[in-house]
């Protein structure tokens, strides 16, 4: 148990009260705006105190109201990424990634400069000034420049929100490296559902200061519940996936447990394991095996689950070898499907739907 | 009546404010400030019909100006040099040709008015160099803005010796005098006074009342000599 | 109470409150259009503005008060041609009390001030243009408001550098009691008496209450006006 | 015509050279970042002066480098709202409202303060200071400030791209309501794909400072060339439709030229003239008509062009009555399909993946 | 141009340098204390410490000087314990001149330095404590380079001020000509004798020179600090 989070506290109206673990690996929190994303992660850096409550990393305890223990922030050595990247604009980027080193205390390992800017593709850049970087760029030296003062564990709040969809494509592929190469233990707060797809390997949805779901990524996004968190058009499940083979015309095929699916050529060797995300959107249902479409990826299942929500929609879960799939269409189309649980269904995916960005290793 | 206002040397300060008191009319003004800088404003029409300056050289620049009433110069006032020690300095010395003011001063500073500019530091300075003491002191005295500030660094003891004018001594009873420098040791100490043109009837009046017995008698109580006639 | 300080003292006060409040008063404006100016305008000769406008600063104050006597006083070219101009007499009077005050208290507005003028968000201005402002009305009515704390600041302590000057007031105005005798030239006066250090230090203990006040004044205010700009 | 910009100016690398007209309604200014957006619509505002060109609004020359002419910004009347609001933070919400009256031309037109407030949802706001807003709430007290200010023009400089997609469901409305009931022209720059096929009747489309398309919005979505510029993911076809009828299980029926399109519910009273906008990827192509599917939507066309792209997908462009359609499939299914130009086929649509914020009223 | 000052003016110019050089130096850590005390912490008193601070801003120097007399004079409690304990003599000393220019300057520095921490942003200072380091190494790693451009204007200023004052300075050490002899009490001297203001005045041209020079000097040095600071 890498990190164990039990707090109270409240800001007038909200009462935060949030308690939870995350494990190694990257664990994200989530939730709404004003949900109480970065107050939890502020208490865990100690830029926060908590009304009470007890935080603990790797049994080491930061704060303890009742042995009223609390850690001075420079002690914890938690490496944290803020939103706007908060470089120093007084140091170069060398400056800047060096800036922990010397406060980190001797012995403690951690990675090296030049993995880090090797890792993070910031090499070339390490003369320049902060003022002279894009926002990507400013993004990752902030990243190298915490990993560098070797902290016990990663806190990253909204790392990549400032940032266009190009900048975050850029930098995604990096934290996935950092979360399978480091091993370092990552508190991730995010409200893009694509990014905490692709990257969590623990979720923590909070709502209203409280903990309203928590579990691992594929169990938190496989609940028909998580629907209306997760927000319609964002909805969708989460499946383990083996890379099988690359084909010639450039599409890649991988094995899930309910059957196989074509993607747009993903650059993972064959047998490597991955995550795929299927958008509950993007899901048609037929009650026969459909024929002649565009459509080349069809996995066959069993409907677990209809739940209707408010509109005319309804999402169907349906188990497909040992994953569970999400599928949204409206009423009408159940009804003339005749859908119900237990029935055997055929869930049709274009290939396409499932992006490139959707998919990460795990 | 018309007010009247009097320029006077701050040295001037606490007679003054005595014969101001008493004097018959309730509209007399008296500014106090350096013999420099009221010469100066005099020059730049300042509103004043009577100047007392602490020496003559000042007052010659006004007279050759030609702003002076006719024939209203004289020498109001004289005063003396006085050597004085601090409240609880044991220094007993008098100022005397070649008395050893070096070895009283021991590491101590002597405490005067600026010796080059201000009228009582250029006078002391002058008694040194005739009494023959100037150059075994000269590196070790202390030149205050004016005179008063002199006596106040004697006074709190921060200067074990200085020289003020004897008139100083009035009203700073824990300064002991050690005694008064020759007459003949120094240029007469005199202060001019005259009217400022035009004269008014009420400046004329407070003129005859400063040249009256009466304010003899106050300056006098204060330590003023009658003036030393001019050579 | 009233007889802690003589009659005279009560006008030396008197004469500094007001000669501070007209000097702050007047010489707001020439402060502000060279704040404004130092922090916001390209034009030749900026550094010598900027350099003439310290001087004061970094002069003795004897000099500044001699510099104004040569130039404002009635014999003097600039004084007479007011004088015979516009009636108006500096020297000697307390109008030129308040012109010394002003100037020796200009620099400390300008510096608070500029420092204002450069915290304001030049967006904040341009936007005010595409609204259809003017320059001048972009200034009354965006610029002005948002430098407002600064001005405090800097109003205060020109007021309170006022009420304390000596050495260029008593040079250039003299020292005439019930004309243009200050606070400071009466503390002046009285460390001229011997044993007149009681009275003397009375005295700064008035000054200090004044200007205390108007320091403590002016941080309350200057924290309103803050909070008002932030806009909360 | 009622904006016309024909301007030449440099920075740096970067020459911007950009001539166009923007008609009355919305004209979208789209482009990626850098691609010098900002800068005609600052040229335009006044606030950048063109090393050369010339620039008319109503006949009114604002800027003329021959002539020598260069109206002052303050005198050109042009309503500009920023991204970041720069509202006044000395000012009540009513001060900021008010600001530009007392500036603006005796006898000038323009919507009253109630109106306004009325408009964009901010009677309730009027005693608030801008501090005391929410980011959506701020954007709609800037739009109101512009618009008060009786301009003959807005501008606006991707005036969502700072809120949360919440946040842009609030304001998106108000701004249609404004190209609806004003017929105020507006100048619109972003980079959302869905902002602009939403709200733009005119489409103007940078690519490293010069024009790379122009025209109507239909037009450019249309336009297969377009996919790159617009994305993989969200290029996609617009169309015009009519509302027929709205379904008690919460369905709405259009019709568009090529058929008839289900919906869930939209706002909108029959015979009410909307768009809708189908994302290239959300569409199948079948030769059959395909039965016993979960979707509701199928229009049948023909194809007209075929245009492969770098990866293992192509674009069809379909003819539906005398709408264009665009599908992204992949290069196999085209070929097992063997689709051609001239092939007739069947387009299916999931009825939820034309989302409520991708329909905009006309 | 070296007989266009005689040699006690030449000497009374290095002197000014040299004591305005180390007031400077030597109020520099306390001022950098002072601000960031005043623009950061919260105490009770610090009221009272900002008006403190104010005062020689407020007070005739004369008064000043007096009260550095009465507290730093060899007779005076302080003064004599430092003698004692230290063996350190201020009054009458060039050192004396050194430490009142230094409280004379001190409230221009101060406010100077506390405008330019009030401006650093927090978030960097937390973003250093995140990496590790304490307090003391934040505020030597970021507040302080940070702050680096308002430092440099209020030790000009400071410099400036040191170069041009005169009352506290003469009240405290008075005019000891080759130990004390500034360039104002120079000036002061030539001011008090018929005929002198020509050489005054060249003595005024020359602490003007100085003082401009620093002023430029420091104009430069900001906008350089502030250009790296600002990260381009
Ligand atoms: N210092 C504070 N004082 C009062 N309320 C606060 C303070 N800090 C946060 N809050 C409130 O606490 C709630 C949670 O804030 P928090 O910043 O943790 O939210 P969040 O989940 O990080 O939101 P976002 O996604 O917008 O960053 C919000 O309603 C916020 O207004
Ligand atoms: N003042 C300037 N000096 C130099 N280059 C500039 C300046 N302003 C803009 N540029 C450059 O001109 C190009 C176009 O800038 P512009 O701001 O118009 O882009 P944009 O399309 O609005 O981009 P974004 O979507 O990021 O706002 C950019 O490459 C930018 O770096
Ligand atoms: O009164 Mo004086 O001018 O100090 O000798
Ligand atoms: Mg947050
Ligand atoms: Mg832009």
């Amino acid at each position: 148990m890498s990190l164990s989070v039990d707090i109270n506290h409240s800001f007038g109206d909200l009462a935060v009260q949030v308690n939870f673990q995350a494990p190694s690996g990257i664990t994200a929190l989530f939730g709404k705006s004003g949900s109480g994303k970065t107050s939890v992660i502020n208490a865990v850096a100690g830029l926060l105190k908590p009304k009470a409550g007890r935080i603990t990393s790797q049994s080491e305890v930061l704060f303890d109201s009742r042995a009223g223990i609390n850690v001075p922030v420079h002690r914890r050595r938690l490496g944290y990424v803020f939103q706007d990247s908060r470089l120093f604009p007084h140091l170069s980027v060398l400056g800047n990634l060096n800036y922990g080193k010397r406060f980190a205390p001797k012995g403690s390992s951690g990675p090296s400069l030049e993995e880090v800017t090797e890792l993070l593709g910031i090499a070339h850049l390490l003369n320049r000034r902060p003022g002279a970087l894009s926002g990507g760029e400013k993004q990752r030296v902030a990243i190298g420049r915490a990993l560098l003062s070797h902290p016990r564990m990663l806190l990253m709040d909204e790392p990549l929100a400032a940032l266009d969809s190009a900048r975050k494509d850029e930098i995604l592929p990096f934290l996935e490296r950092l979360r399978d190469s480091t091993g370092l233990p990552i508190l991730y707060v995010s409200h893009s559902v694509a990014e905490v797809a692709r990257l969590a390997t623990t979720m923590v949805v909070l709502e209203h200061g409280k903990v309203a779901q928590a579990g691992t990524t594929e169990q938190v996004f496989s609940d028909p519940a998580m629907v209306r968190q997760l927000g319609l058009r964002e909805a969708g499940s989460v499946l383990s996936a083996d890379v099988t083979q690359h084909h010639s015309d450039g599409l890649t095929e991988l094995s899930v447990t309910g059957g196989r699916l074509f993607l747009p050529q993903i650059s993972l060797p064959p047998r490597a394991k991955t995550r795929v995300r299927i958008l509950a959107q993007d899901v048609i249902l037929s009650r026969d095996i459909p024929v002649g479409l565009s459509a080349l990826n069809i996995l066959s299942g069993t409907v677990t689950e209809i739940r209707a929500g408010g509109g005319p929609g309804v999402v169907v879960q349906l188990r497909c070898g040992s994953d569970f799939l999400l599928a949204r269409i409206t009423q009408r189309s159940a009804n003339a499907l005749r859908l119900a649980p237990g029935v055997a269904c055929h869930a049709v995916i274009k290939s396409v739907s499932v992006a490139r960005h959707d998919v990460g290793h795990t | 009546a018309e007010e009247v206002t009097l320029f006077a040397a701050a040295s001037l300060k606490t007679a003054l404010d005595e014969l101001a008191d008493v004097y018959p009319g309730d509209t007399l003004h008296i500014a106090y400030g350096g013999s420099s800088s009221m010469t100066r404003q005099i020059l730049q029409g300042a509103p004043a019909q009577l100047f007392i300056s602490a020496n003559q050289t000042w007052m010659d620049l006004l007279e050759r100006d030609g702003i002076l009433a006719q024939d209203s110069r004289i020498d109001l006032l004289g005063n003396r040099l006085a050597l004085i020690a601090a409240p609880n300095n044991t220094a007993q010395v008098t100022p005397t040709p070649a008395f050893d003011l070096a070895t009283s001063l021991s590491d101590g500073v002597l405490a005067m008015a600026l010796v080059k500019a201000v009228p009582a530091g250029i006078y002391g300075r002058e008694a040194l160099v005739t009494l023959g003491v100037w150059d075994s002191v000269e590196g070790n005295v202390a030149q205050a803005d004016n005179v008063r500030a002199a006596l106040r660094l004697v006074a709190t003891g921060e200067a074990p010796l200085g020289i003020v004018y004897a008139t100083d001594l009035g009203a700073a009873p824990d300064v002991q005098l050690l005694g008064l420098f020759p007459a003949d040791s120094h240029t007469p100490i005199r202060y001019p006074m005259a009217l400022i043109d035009p004269v008014s009837p009420d400046a004329r009046a407070v003129y005859e009342f400063l040249t009256s017995d009466t304010a003899w008698a106050v300056f006098e109580k204060n330590g003023f000599i009658r003036p030393a006639v001019q050579p | 109470m009233s007889d802690w300080l003589g009659p005279e003292e009560w006008w030396a006060l008197g004469l500094s409150l007001k000669v501070a409040f007209w000097a702050t008063l007047l010489s707001l404006p020439f402060a502000l259009l060279v704040s404004h100016a130092l922090a916001r305008w390209q034009f030749p000769g900026k550094q010598l503005l900027n350099a003439l406008v310290h001087l004061p600063l970094f002069l003795p104050p004897v000099v500044t008060g001699y510099l104004l006597l040569i130039t404002f006083g009635r014999r003097a070219p600039i004084g007479a041609w007011l004088e015979q101009t516009f009636g108006l007499v500096l020297a000697f009077r307390w109008t030129g009390a308040v012109l010394a005050a002003a100037i020796m208290g200009f620099p400390l507005m300008v510096r608070a001030i500029r420092m204002a003028i450069e915290a304001v968000d030049p967006n904040l201005e341009e936007t005010a243009a595409t609204l259809g402002a003017s320059r001048f009305w972009v200034f009354a009515t965006v610029t002005l408001p948002l430098v407002l704390p600064g001005l405090i600041a800097g109003a205060v302590l020109g007021f309170a550098k006022a009420m304390g000057e000596f050495g260029a007031t008593i040079t250039f105005v003299s020292n005439i009691p019930g004309q243009t005798q200050t606070l400071p030239s009466a503390i002046y006066g009285f460390l001229q008496v011997p044993d007149g250090e009681t009275d003397a230090l009375k005295l700064v203990a008035v000054s200090i209450a004044v200007a205390m006040a108007a320091l403590i004044a002016s941080e309350l205010l200057a924290r309103r006006a803050a909070k008002r700009v932030s806009g909360r």
